[in-house]
């Protein structure tokens, strides 16, 4: 995997997530706090920066760093559930080039901080299903979309939305968008699985 | 239906207000009143206080919420010389408040709201 | 018997200095720290803070409560990374903390504590 | 009932109060919050105040003057439920001048607002062991001190003592200590039955 093509992963993803940042707040204003697109441009703006400043090597540097500042930066459950899927990414970056298998510990990192599983309206309804679909080769801008798009129609169990009940359907999970935005850049960046 | 509103009564003034702050955050036009500590802002919980809390309040129907049991007998005499219809529910304090102004915020009506505070019964 | 102290995490800084307010009344002498908000005290948890609250508190056995999900996760990055032996309780945030406090001021041990607090059980 | 010995009682509680506020607040911070004194007096102290300033004419009046004082000076769980017998005292004696009855209707307006029954390490153990003594007639300063000290033996499950479970055990309720002075001076006062 090309660190530049990593880094430029980043920097498309910051300027998504500041290019929408009303929105993603708008969608948590439905069903959660309202501060999403707000935690999500204060800690990619971060990431930034750091990554400027220290001008990591390595792949996994890269992630680690991005890890770390999203953790200690960020302020919402966003924080520490973005920053696990990096610092876990970082690691399995280390000894792997697969694509497949970064993402896929990125997952379980998110996993084994939220205690969340597909279908609880969060951002893995968008990771597992992107994750499936490179596994199957058919990974797609399409395939991203329509994994977000599916979170309207979820009744939150995990997160702020959970306090909603039956009331949380019919919306897009915030998250999730914002992990959208995170798989159609890396695609954009030309990051793959070879 | 009627108009919903939440009554917070805390024994620190400022656990009260930073409840309101929290709650603020996902019910922005919920009506929220509170209480927190004596008439001295000392800890505790006051009668005259809560008494305003009820009155200021714009909801019919009021939810209230307090800390710890001696909140619950001043609650208790305020409710029997208010007019308005108050449920007051042994739950949570921070955790249930929060849920019912997310859930009045979302129009959900008051049987909703009180499944979803069902489990958060522990007085 | 191991030295227990108590670390409280809301996502408001007045609740959480509230709450040590509340706390210090019926445990003078008991170790607590807490977090609140953000590092730029807004609303939200902040990993900082927390870490911090862990390393000052004079405890060697930790009793960590929050008020809503997303400070657990915080808290528990910060559990995986500190020295400290740390228990987290997904209780009744003010209620279960209140009495935590007052058990170990009493003398009681981690058992008799999580008795206690095992009925506050709602996240 | 005789309002003046009424009047006379208050201020005898009053003063018993001030006198042993220290002691009533050292009884609360080993198994509450150190503050039964201080409400006890300060709302006490305004009770006389409010006596002065009024000058209720019938023992309903002052019952109910002093009750809803306390009601609203307190600010702890003693308030509503000294406030509460005061005031449930005040209905009853609208219709009767029996000691017993009065007081009966007290202790019923406590059990209402605090939900609690005997033996729960509150007040109601020393309100309802003395009106049962009042009924047999053999009212005493030593059945008073006797229901006051067998509180030390009660586990709470009521008030703040009750989040302490086994740890209350071995301590004086405070309020069965400060309602051992209202009968005390109950007494003193020649507040009797008949
Ligand atoms: N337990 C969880 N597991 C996975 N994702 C979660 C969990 N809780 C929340 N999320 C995700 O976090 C998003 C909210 O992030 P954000 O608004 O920044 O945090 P907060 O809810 O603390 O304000 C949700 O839309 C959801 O996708
Ligand atoms: N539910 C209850 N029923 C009867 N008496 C109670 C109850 N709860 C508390 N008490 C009485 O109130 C006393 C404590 O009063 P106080 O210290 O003034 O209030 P707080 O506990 O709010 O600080 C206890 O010692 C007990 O006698
Ligand atoms: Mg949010
Ligand atoms: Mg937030
Ligand atoms: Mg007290
Ligand atoms: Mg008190």
């Amino acid at each position: 995997m090309n660190v530049e093509a990593v880094k430029k992963w980043m920097i498309l993803f910051t300027e998504k997530v500041n290019q929408n940042k009303a929105y993603l707040s708008e969608l948590d204003r439905a069903i959660g706090d309202g501060d999403h697109g707000m935690n999500m441009a204060r800690g990619t703006t971060e990431v930034m920066a750091a990554l400027e400043a220290k001008n990591p090597a390595t792949v996994a540097d890269v992630f680690k760093l991005t890890g770390m500042t999203l953790v200690s930066k960020v302020g919402g459950a966003s924080g520490p559930l973005y920053g696990s899927a990096f610092i876990s990414m970082a690691k399995e970056a280390g000894t792997t080039d697969s694509l497949l298998a970064i993402l896929q510990a990125g997952l379980n990192g998110i996993e084994k901080r939220g205690q969340a599983v597909p279908g609880e309206k969060t951002m893995i309804d968008t990771w597992q299903p992107v994750i499936k679909a490179l596994a199957a080769g058919n990974l797609s801008e399409q395939t991203i979309a329509d994994a977000v798009a599916h979170t309207k129609e979820i009744k939150a169990t995990k997160g702020r939305a959970s306090y909603l009940g039956e009331r949380s359907i019919g919306h897009l999970d915030p998250g999730a968008v914002s992990s959208g935005y995170l798989f159609e850049t890396m695609l954009e960046a030309g990051v793959t699985n070879d | 239906m009627t108009k919903l509103g939440v009554v917070v009564v805390s024994h620190v003034p400022e656990i009260a207000a930073g409840v309101v702050k929290l709650m603020r955050e996902v019910a922005k036009d919920v009506a929220i009143t509170f209480s927190g500590g004596t008439d001295e802002n000392e800890i505790g919980t006051s009668f005259e206080k809560i008494q305003a809390a009820f009155e200021e309040n714009e909801g019919e129907t009021i939810l209230a919420f307090y800390d710890l049991g001696s909140a619950k007998m001043n609650l208790e005499m305020v409710m029997e010389l208010t007019e308005k219809e108050v449920r007051l529910y042994d739950t949570a304090f921070i955790e249930s408040s929060y849920t019912a102004v997310a859930l009045i915020q979302a129009g959900a009506d008051l049987a909703a709201i009180e499944e979803q505070l069902a489990p958060l019964k522990i007085k």
